[in-house]
């Protein structure tokens, strides 16, 4: 349960169904499969990556901002078919993780990241850190993002974020 | 650092068109371009007067390496100093902005009103009549390094150089009409984000002033139209040549069979959105211009493509890396609809920006491959050899403008 | 690196009042410090002589960037000697401390006694009456550099340059004395840290002399009355200016007014603990003194808050950044009750502690503020414009004595 | 159960509960609401941070020690009233977990640790690495630290050690 | 750079024997040797023939610092040239390795054939008559900046400096005839790894030239007889001294005593393998040579430990940190024994090497160690002072004329 | 199960299992009992150490290989033995973690991996990310690698590889 306030309790099948949705997340951006990626969100989602300072202002800007699946589909053909950027991968740890109950279908999810990105040259670098601050669809299986705010810590960014975080 | 012992970088010629690498790596020139350019006669932007609406607000922003602090005196006045004690040295404000009567030295707990003005010395008189300042010690000789300050369309640049002309002067009358045009009514801030660069902040400067590479680089530019060469459009650039304004008008009908004999990588006219909304525009300034880019040498930059708006600020951190501190922009009277349409197309800027991504990597590019061969030159030919404004985009003038303006600071 | 080539910072006037900022950050400055301060005609603390008790015992310390090993030979004395093979330079001693016969280099077998000479050769003759060492090869031309050595009260030091005076007349007796107080008897360590700090090593020996600082920076002197400047308390400082000692007197009745007029960030009355332990204190030295800060040049502290006792070494490692190496000590004959009070006094101390963790930011604030301008200078006017003993401690004079003493050493 | 020896046997409910004690620690650090932090412990208890060198020639010094809750509450008030140090925050990732049952009442827990530190300006680095070596009460929910020693990798650290690691 | 304002380490005398430790943290110097060794007269190992098998591959390789392209042209012949643009110096090739036509630029898309001419600038004549390039612009005058290139036994070298003599004469018979003696047939690549050096790239070249430290240092090759200086083996070195070659015959029978005089560390008689099929080995050459190392000046190693066969390409990266790219080989007429018997000895080299992962902590061992102490000198005397070819290995002759070639090179 | 496909589902009593698998490879590694680590293989096995950029190109060598457990076995005795290196630790954090049905005796496991490693001298770096592509023999208690394939995410490494990741 979430570690703020007891809140409604989330049995253990949610939280182990919750954080499989997060590990695939991982796995269609680390191994490159970025057409998987807008899968993982309802068709009427929204993403966003913001910073600790800026999410706390309240300031609405995004560096990404999406409110479909078909916005996250183009980012994803942009960065095949458009954008040049020399080829980098990332590698992303994610823990822990906190669940709260939010409605009967939906659930709210925190959970820390880091991303280190490693360049072809291979350079390696801490490229992020941060929170996932997710609503979740559990109406029914395989459980989709409804909302995914991607807090960075810092509000620097190195030359250019290319993959999502 | 002391100017004796600097080395600048030599130039082949006094031509434009030969730009020597050596410029891009070497420490002495970096080092004297902080003395010359930054420190010299040149307005720096340091951020929005929106950002500080209240006496007693402040922020802390840079000219070049040094950091520097804006505030709003009770009186309203905006005031640029020095974000460094005038005791020891300490940094005054360790947050990036705030709110204050004045300004405490953390470390001896010197004390400065808003106009940088020393107003307190702890334990002056001592204690028990012991210690303290000597009677030769007169606070008005301990005030911040003040900067020159100036304000135009709510854009706020200092100085420290009493030898510059009067910032509208120093824009000139296009460069100064071309921001008016965005700058219309008050603006709101939407976001922040910064960027950091692989590179020596000139590469970035260049890139902002290249209209040459625009829509080569960039597939969005021309498959989406929002710019091609084959764009009306214009290039203008102030008598000193260092700030430019490039801009394109929608233009549907435009030949595009000069970009399929080029066949350019970036002309997929294949090449469609699933969900378009961000690229839907509305034409707000009434005047059909779809995108107008706009540098003030030697660090300012204002951007308008189609709705999105944002100032980025350019400070050196080294020879080989800068930082591009991006302001996001809309205006106080925006409604909803707008802000969300402003908030979809900013996904084109920024350092994930559909149409600048590749603008924050290919300054690191040049810089990795000067490593070892220093001693060679680029080539700015480009559109002839010199830096006037053009009814065309298919130039490096703006570029050579920006060589010309640095030359006659440094002296070179 | 070639004296020829190097151009030190210049100083506005022989006066000790104005330091100038290029000090902290200029290149050649730095190479020049190795050459003459550490490597100099001065003393450097190198560690204590219980971290050695036993024949065969072995340590890597430091001077200035130079690694220096310090070993107890088989006759119980100690040798110091560079840790970097005679023959093509490896590091000797991988581990920070261990115990051997000799020592032997990984690279290419030459092999060394405690006292650093040359003891063997791998195949110095060849093999099969092939290869190996010409006549003229001679191991005692081999040896190790070797650093003069000396002990005060349990402390080793390290000296490259036999012009420097002997140990004690190199402290003086005021200095001198002041260490024996605190170091009575047999030490035991109780803990070791590493603090890197994020500035040029000058900006953190001026922030241990300077007493001013003491009381306005760290809350934890006033509210718990450990010690304030108007307590009472004097600054102590040796003829050359280099070495210095601070102290207070616990004075419970001290007036407090002259901090209420100076309505100081760190006066704040109503500050409680809920455990107070970590401020209980015996007055172990019968003399009253709750604090005593003491500074050996170029690179020693010893320290003293309460029954908190420590030493620091302080190791340059570029021009903007530094080693600082905490020793935390009680004695031998402390029983478990005193183990356990001086363990959390030490939360007073140190990277986190309550009344010295500012001094690990605060270098790094100058450090950051003196970039860009580095023309500018500081001043140090408080308590007049000489280094000497006053028995006050709103003055800036023992910061004034590191500069009097730096400058005679660089010449300048 | 640990990895080292089987021990007796650890049941999933008591590691799930101890993950949930080691997610709450990393929160109310990375969150800021450091308020919470001594609550987390017994009022009797032992808090310490030190390194795997100082650890394992066994020096009790520590460059923060505590041994009540009191003490931990100082701490944080000290870092909320006294001490000056710049706006930053950390970003805790914890894991693997090892849990070895102790007595009827308690559990001794190793998890591995890394913390990155973010400046406010954006200065992101990788502060600390280590092991908490724990002793936890399970008697009664929610579980509580009677024992936290923190043993970092390296002796040194960075500038300063503001926040509790 | 310019080479006005560089001022490269002085030698104590003109002898081989002392090298001032100087050179290997001296940033002129490293300067210096940008421009007089990896531009200079040298031919510096660019990639294998076989990885560019069929025209259109690139590859991009190193000389120095510098970025450079090597791609096998339509007609099937192999290019070099710089990986930087004509234009404005932006990286051309963006990976490691790949297939293309022509090479175009990312940033305003000029292009290039596999030869390194310009083909093709976009806009040449601008857009509608306006812009573009102006009379006075020759393609051929933008060409890329072109590497001579030479291949022997499907080695490709390349270099910079016309002056250069031919590859094989500046190999010269010796070094020739032992590359011909492991390149016998095509290769096939089984893998590849890069090795970050934290130390000046001299100090791995001196280390791969030591063969000195070889039985000392690694104790693989004494315990299980692979190469002792007391077994058979030779030195050769080339007239200029740059380039050399080490081997070593299998000698069961060798004296060990030699060894057990020493009393070395790396003499362990009692130690086993567990699984030795690692150095399980067949004589593949028939001349029972187990162990044959061969260096060509400034950066490349060609080494056979048994039946593992590796090219080794070291490349500056700064004053104190190299990159040593491994590429290990097997001949495509390997069977699958032969194969695997290759990745088991593969063990024995690369980062985590049994007889070749110490090779990369020495020499940071050495950089670490020469930090504030730079004005000592290193010895090299073992073997005489020349730099000649001879019958044994208790020497460092070749590391001597290492330094014969580096000094004719730097005038020094 | 997989994030790729569904494929045999996995209970959660093997996850667990090879989840404690992992945890006690990171665990002998991490705390220096190196002598346990070749015990966690099975008797024929495959060990290999490659990058990213080999392994999708399909080159065989691998900075480490090993083809049975007494060549782990020789690892260690080298290491403790025969070669010279700084002292040195690395701190693993390792997840999510990917567990794939194979055969009935076996399972595919990936799992993210990060190391640190920190030298005696206190300097602490990013040393090595990738992914760990495992074989797991879960015929009986306790499960042991067939394969484990650590495949890093850069072609570079920092000095030398001593300690296997
Ligand atoms: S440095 Fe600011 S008060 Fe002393
Ligand atoms: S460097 Fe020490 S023996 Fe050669
Ligand atoms: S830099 Fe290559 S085309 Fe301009
Ligand atoms: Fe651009
Ligand atoms: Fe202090
Ligand atoms: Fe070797």
């Amino acid at each position: 349960m979430d570690a703020r306030n007891p809140g409604v309790p989330v049995d253990q099948a949610v939280r182990l169904a919750v954080a499989d949705l997060l590990a695939r997340y991982v796995d269609v951006i680390d191994e490159g499969r970025l057409e998987a990626w807008p899968e993982l969100f309802a068709e009427k989602c929204r993403y966003l990556i913001t910073s600790a300072e800026s999410f706390e202002e309240g300031l609405p800007h995004g560096v990404i901002y999406a409110d479909s699946r078909g916005m996250l589909r183009d980012r994803v053909s942009a960065l095949r078919e458009a954008n040049i950027y020399e080829p980098q991968r990332y590698r992303h740890l994610v823990g822990p993780i906190w669940v709260e109950r939010e409605t009967e279908t939906t659930v709210r999810v925190r959970s820390n990241f880091l991303v280190i990105r490693i360049m072809h040259t291979g350079d390696t670098m801490l490229f992020a850190t941060g929170v996932y601050r997710d609503l979740v669809d559990i109406s029914s299986a395989p459980y989709r993002f409804i909302e995914r705010i991607v807090v960075t810590d810092s509000h620097k960014i190195d030359t250019l974020l290319a993959i999502p975080l | 650092m002391q100017q004796g012992d600097m080395t600048p970088v030599a130039w082949p010629s006094d031509s434009l068109t030969r730009v020597p690498f050596g410029l891009y790596c070497n420490r002495d020139q970096y080092a004297l371009e902080q003395e010359r350019i930054f420190n010299g006669p040149t307005w720096n932007y340091l951020c929005l007067a929106a950002e500080l609406p209240r006496p007693g607000d402040y922020l802390v922003s840079g000219v070049g390496e040094a950091s520097v602090i804006v505030a709003r005196a009770p009186a309203g006045e905006l005031n640029a100093f020095v974000n460094r004690c005038a005791h020891r040295g300490s940094l005054l404000c360790l947050k990036r902005r705030g709110h204050a009567e004045n300004i405490t030295c953390v470390y001896h707990g010197w004390s400065y009103d808003l106009a940088g003005q020393l107003t307190g010395v702890s334990f002056e008189r001592g204690v028990k009549r012991q210690g303290g300042m000597p009677a030769e010690f007169k606070r008005s000789e301990h005030n911040l390094r003040r900067l020159r300050i100036a304000e135009f369309c709510g854009l706020v640049f200092g100085s420290f150089d009493d030898g510059a002309s009067e910032l509208e002067s120093y824009l000139g009358p296009d460069i100064a009409a071309r921001i008016r045009r965005v700058l219309t009514k008050p603006v709101k801030v939407l976001g922040r984000t910064t960027q950091m660069l692989p590179n020596n902040w000139k590469l970035y400067l260049e890139n902002v002033k290249d209209s040459y590479h625009a829509s080569i680089l960039h597939l969005f530019f021309t498959t989406f139209e929002i710019n091609r060469l084959t764009q009306k459009g214009a290039i203008i650039i102030d008598d000193s040549g260092g700030h430019h304004v490039s801009y394109s008008v929608a233009d549907q009908a435009a030949d595009n069979s000069a970009y399929r004999q080029q066949a350019l990588r970036s002309n997929k006219d294949g090449y469609r959105l699933e969900d378009s909304s961000v690229v839907e525009a509305v034409d707000e300034f009434g005047d059909g211009i779809t995108m107008q880019i706009l540098t003030v040498f030697p660090g300012f930059v204002l951007q308008q493509h189609l709705n999105s708006i944002a100032v980025r600020q350019l400070l050196p951190r080294g020879v080989d890396r800068s930082e591009l501190v991006w302001t996001i922009l809309g205006f106080e009277d925006d409604d909803h609809v707008m802000t969300e349409r402003r908030l979809k197309q900013a996904n084109l800027v920024g350092p994930a920006g559909y149409i600048s991504m590749e603008d924050g990597a290919v300054g690191g590019f040049v810089q990795r491959a000067v490593r070892g061969l220093e001693e060679d030159s680029g080539v700015l030919m480009m559109g002839g050899s010199d830096a006037r404004s053009q009814e065309f985009r298919t130039t490096e003038a703006s570029v050579r403008g920006f060589w010309k303006k640095y030359r006659s600071l440094m002296g070179a």
